[in-house]
């Protein structure tokens, strides 16, 4: 966002990852956009501010919502949107590109660590139970999404962690 | 009104409707949530650990005492299937809108409704008819009814606290998770163990009896697509449901009710085998999630009928007295990320948008801005579609699903878009496994190419105009939101 | 769709339950609305005028060709009785959902299609066959068939420019206020007379032609809860209507259809004398704003008979195979002032919560934020409601009235609060006259004390607040707002 | 509202008429509400900023929300609130007070001044058309509410008029 802020008037270029798709954007000084390149006519009127967006590309309608984070709606399909500026895709930080190389497991929800099933430096398959989470009256088991091995555990058992809170850390082989 | 949520007001609408006058509780965490801001009275009942709030007896009653309420409604969950609560409500002379606690009892305990189906001739499930005292029991009975079993909590139902166990190895672990949930959903670490039917389709049967004996079934819902044990979508007439079956459901449900000498409205459960062959799993003994299917192809109101049972009122019809016309399904729309194996979420609720139109009913307890505690239950809202067939109100349902928008926390609406359009499903052809056989999250749904690149561009226009002071209310908001993108 | 607001998205909502791609235009003061944003693809026709984009039929029919429409739904209202609209979509290869040109001819001119029914041997009423040439002719007729009169536009129905006439003195101005509306309205100043049928109430009976000569009425509508001869309250079955009146009005309305040749969607307006005597009014040849309730008591989807019927399929049924069950209301919800004289408001709608639960249908055009334009007809919403008798579809809708919430512009919703709570609508016992004799709007309504003092409390807290900078998303609301209290 | 602002964080009282109650109410620098010099005990919290409120008193639970100028929606009913402070009221300018001596009749919405029917000086009865105000594809006639003499004809017929536009002003006699 800063380097967006920094851009001022500059055309802006972005990398989108939309979905499974890769778009080169680039939104002109006049406020045109060119998509891979190629000048698309889009129409954009905010329909609920910050929130909900009505985009008409040659006819063809579509409705935009933003729900949280990285998350949108069109059309009435989820889909993650990720947005980044051409560098942070050079650097490889365009969201999800890394996942395999670094997992953090995170707490979905604030909850009582109730049990960490691995130790630090044990290595661990795709689908093996990591920790088990009490919250909302049930026990969820936290998997591993891929195979590799444990760089870190973040809580002790018994911790009541936040939503978010960083549990464990598996690097892969 | 001694419940939150969606069924707190689905519960005062029908109050309101028939002029009765409604009185609430509320948690420290609900001050301003829906069920507070449409109730005629609201009382404060403590903190927001449902220990100290909504499973709380003692502060329940004497808030209905205050209040003078008539009757208290328990809704589903909380205490709805407390025998103590029933009996509480009972001793300081309001009446309980639900069976007395004799008949939770009879019931509520699993391996004693076992006990009762099975001496009424209803067929159950191979396995325990007492509480197992410890896992050495549990492992013996587990070899002599053969693995995969199912184990249990004893004290209460839902799903919750239930696993399959599939081999020896697993029943350690099995045993101490179950036991475990069992303690912290239902206060009892009691467990009891069947033979896993399998594969089944979970049907069951609403029947409704008043307190002069008369007892009538209303239909079916097939509730097979679980996750956890726990219902996502329900649907009647059940698409493996022959009019026979029907019958002889029907037949059982009312023969166990009748056994329990029940009152009010409940829900019998079946595990209905591929061959047509049905075991009794329990009766519900309260208003279940997924009523409204029910009241949509009956034009019943069940929470209405429900009030007038506890005024001692008489069933107003018999069992020919039932119609049922058409089809109907409800979508649970709840706090989970489907995406991450529907883990519960919790957070606050920035935006929504319902959907509604021909043969859609909502039973929301949705608002913007709105907190969702990680305290309670995940249900945030009910999807309801009618049809005069089932391809009729499928094709609503997924028309109705695709248009709700819910902005703040992940939602089980991408998977609902999913199992609507999804061939077996469409086909009728489920079964409880459906969910882990079927629901393999892609993570990115496939969209059209210009859809993701309308979601690029105004994802693109949102950053731009983040960086804009907030447009006044005055200026016309198109025109300013133009403006931008000419900038 | 060649129409905007809650039809359009009513009419998608069906299309898109059947997989039918959809295409919507949209004058520039539409872009934004909800129409657009749920169509499958929209193309602007031109100014916020009427007659510069939904009245226009040359650029309409531009983008049905451009779009590679199928078929054209007109919704009501704009082209939807336009036979010149229906001749130029058909000669243009694409499909009008609606009757051919020729039907609307015979029956859109209103004295034809008094000539039509009168000579299908359909009573009307006494009055002129031929549209009134100038004012002195109107005069010797009023004379001849005796005051109290009704001026009526013979172009176009809607209730626009009718007036009654009571004495002869009042002739000129309601002469020349018709003349001018009927010309504003209809684009044609020709006006016809009635003698005027009073008291009386206003029924309507809906009937389905296909292309093969089958014709059905599928039940009755009253509509006598009027303001300026515009619908506000439309309800099925009709209190007044006995089910032999009612074989008799559905038999006349199909009499009508059939010597019209009609196709599609139809509705025939009557009305009824105290005794049970009717007088045909008008044939409607379009889909009627209220054809919900309809749906509801059938069970039927009329927008998708209609595509059905426009794509030369055969009446899946015959009259016999039409079952109505139970009672539906409808409320229209319009952008008009109740305590001033049902003035239409334009403005910007700031805030909505719309009602749902048990037997609630919305039929919206509602979002928040939008804009109301004054250039269009003032209708926001529909509220709809079913219960299996009439005071279960009353009671329901009152209290879903009572939920609903609209900021920004005026709404009819208190008219409808009040009429759902008044003893003669309540008993059944209306007609045409009820606004005029019920609706003396108190301007204050009478609330409990204590709700009046809520009000005062909450109106200070929100002058306080607005003293201090806005919360911030991060921080939680309930909070905040309660340390603000405590200031 | 500048007054308020004024107040600072002294006492306010303001006179308030809710429908057809007139109420005096006081808020304590603690924020504690006095109605009629009664000390009441409300809880209240702002369930949709600015928009709609969630009031609690002694148990009673009430919804309000404010729809747009004074207009204020309660459990259901829709009444007029309108809230000034004491000096407002001795002045007579709360609202309504004063509606018998001088009526404005303004244009409810924009549209066409189509027929001025009535001429300065005039007196008018009770009901009297005084204007025909073209707008939404209706002509639409506007009454005089009480009998009085025609003030003032702001606008000349043919006019395009705003909504709120002032049209003729009626004093009583």
């Amino acid at each position: 966002m800063d380097r967006l802020g920094a851009a001022g008037h500059a055309a802006l270029r972005y990398a989108i990852r939309a979905g499974d798709r890769d778009l080169a954007i680039e939104v002109t000084p006049e406020g045109r956009f060119l998509v891979d390149d190629r000048v698309v006519a889009a129409d954009l009127v905010e329909a609920v501010p910050g929130r909900v967006w009505s985009v008409v590309i040659d006819g063809e309608a579509h409705e935009v919502a933003f729900l949280a984070g990285d998350r949108a709606w069109v059309d009435g399909d989820e889909l993650r949107l990720e947005i980044a500026d051409e560098r942070a895709v050079a650097a490889g930080r365009a969201g999800g590109r890394t996942a395999s190389a670094r997992q953090e497991i995170r707490a979905p929800m604030p909850g009582l660590l109730k049990r960490v099933h691995v130790t630090e430096g044990a290595s661990v398959n795709e689908g093996d139970a990591l920790v088990t989470l009490e919250a909302m009256k049930m026990e969820n088991e936290l998997r591993a999404a891929h195979a590799g091995t444990v760089a870190q555990i973040a809580v002790a058992e018994g911790t009541k962690v936040d939503g978010g809170a960083l549990l464990i850390v598996i690097r892969s082989r | 009104m001694a419940n939150r949520g969606e069924i707190a007001l689905r519960v005062m609408r029908t109050c309101r409707e028939l002029g009765i006058a409604t009185a609430t509780v509320y948690s420290d965490i609900d001050r301003a949530a829906p069920h507070v801001r449409a109730a005629g009275e609201a009382y404060p009942i403590g903190a927001a650990s449902p220990r100290e709030s909504y499973l709380n007896i003692e502060r329940i009653v004497a808030v209905a005492k205050r209040a003078g309420c008539d009757a208290v409604h328990p809704g589903y969950g909380f205490l709805s299937e407390n025998a103590d609560f029933a009996d509480a409500v009972a001793a300081a002379g309001i009446a309980f809108v639900g069976p007395p606690g004799a008949a939770q009892r009879a019931l509520g305990e699993k391996t004693s409704a076992r006990r009762l189906a099975a001496l009424s001739g209803v067929p159950v499930a191979e396995g325990t008819m007492q509480p197992l005292t410890d896992e050495a029991e549990a492992r013996t009975t587990a070899e002599r009814i053969g693995y995969p079993v199912l184990l249990k909590p004893a004290g209460g139902g839902g799903g919750k606290g239930m696993r399959v166990v599939r081999a020896a190895g697993e029943l350690a672990a099995a045993w101490r998770a179950s036991t475990g949930e069992a303690t912290t959903a239902f206060g009892a670490p009691a467990l009891l163990m069947e033979r896993l039917v399998h594969p089944a389709r979970h049907v069951e049967v609403q029947v409704l009896a008043d307190q002069h004996g008369n007892v009538v079934w209303l239909g079916e819902r097939d509730c097979s697509i679980q996750r956890r044990h726990q219902k996502l979508i329900e649907e009647t007439p059940g698409p493996g449901v022959s009019d026979a079956l029907r019958e002889r459901l029907g037949a059982a449900a009312v023969k166990v009710a009748t056994a329990a000498a029940y009152v009010n409205a409940g829900t019998a459960e079946f595990l209905v085998a591929p061959d047509g062959t049905f075991v009794f799993l329990e009766m519900n003994t309260r208003l279940q999630v997924e009523h409204p299917v029910t009241e949509l192809v009956t034009g019943l109101d069940l929470v209405a009928l429900q009030l007038r049972i506890a005024a001692g009122e008489r069933l107003p019809f018999g069992q020919d007295g039932i119609r049922r016309t058409g089809a109907a399904i409800e979508l649970r729309i709840t706090a989970e990320d489907p995406f991450a194996g529907f883990l519960p979420q919790g957070g606050r609720i920035e935006f929504v948008r319902e959907p509604s139109g021909p043969g859609i009913r909502m039973d929301s307890g949705l608002a913007a801005p709105m907190a969702v505690p990680t305290e309670y239950d995940p249900l945030l809202a009910k999807l309801i579609a009618w049809g005069p067939d089932r391809a009729t109100a499928l094709a609503r349902a997924r028309r109705a699903a695709r248009e709700m928008i819910v902005a703040g926390v992940p939602t089980s609406l991408p998977f609902h878009s999913f199992v609507l359009g999804e061939r077996d499903f469409v086909a009728g052809g489920y079964d409880t496994d459906y969910v882990a056989t079927h629901w393999d999250p892609p993570g990115v749904p496939l969209i059209a190419e210009s859809a993701a690149i309308a979601a690029a561009l105004a994802g693109i226009a949102r950053l731009r105009s983040a960086r804009r002071p907030v447009t006044s209310p005055a200026t016309p908001w198109t025109a300013s939101a133009r403006l931008d993108m000419r900038r």
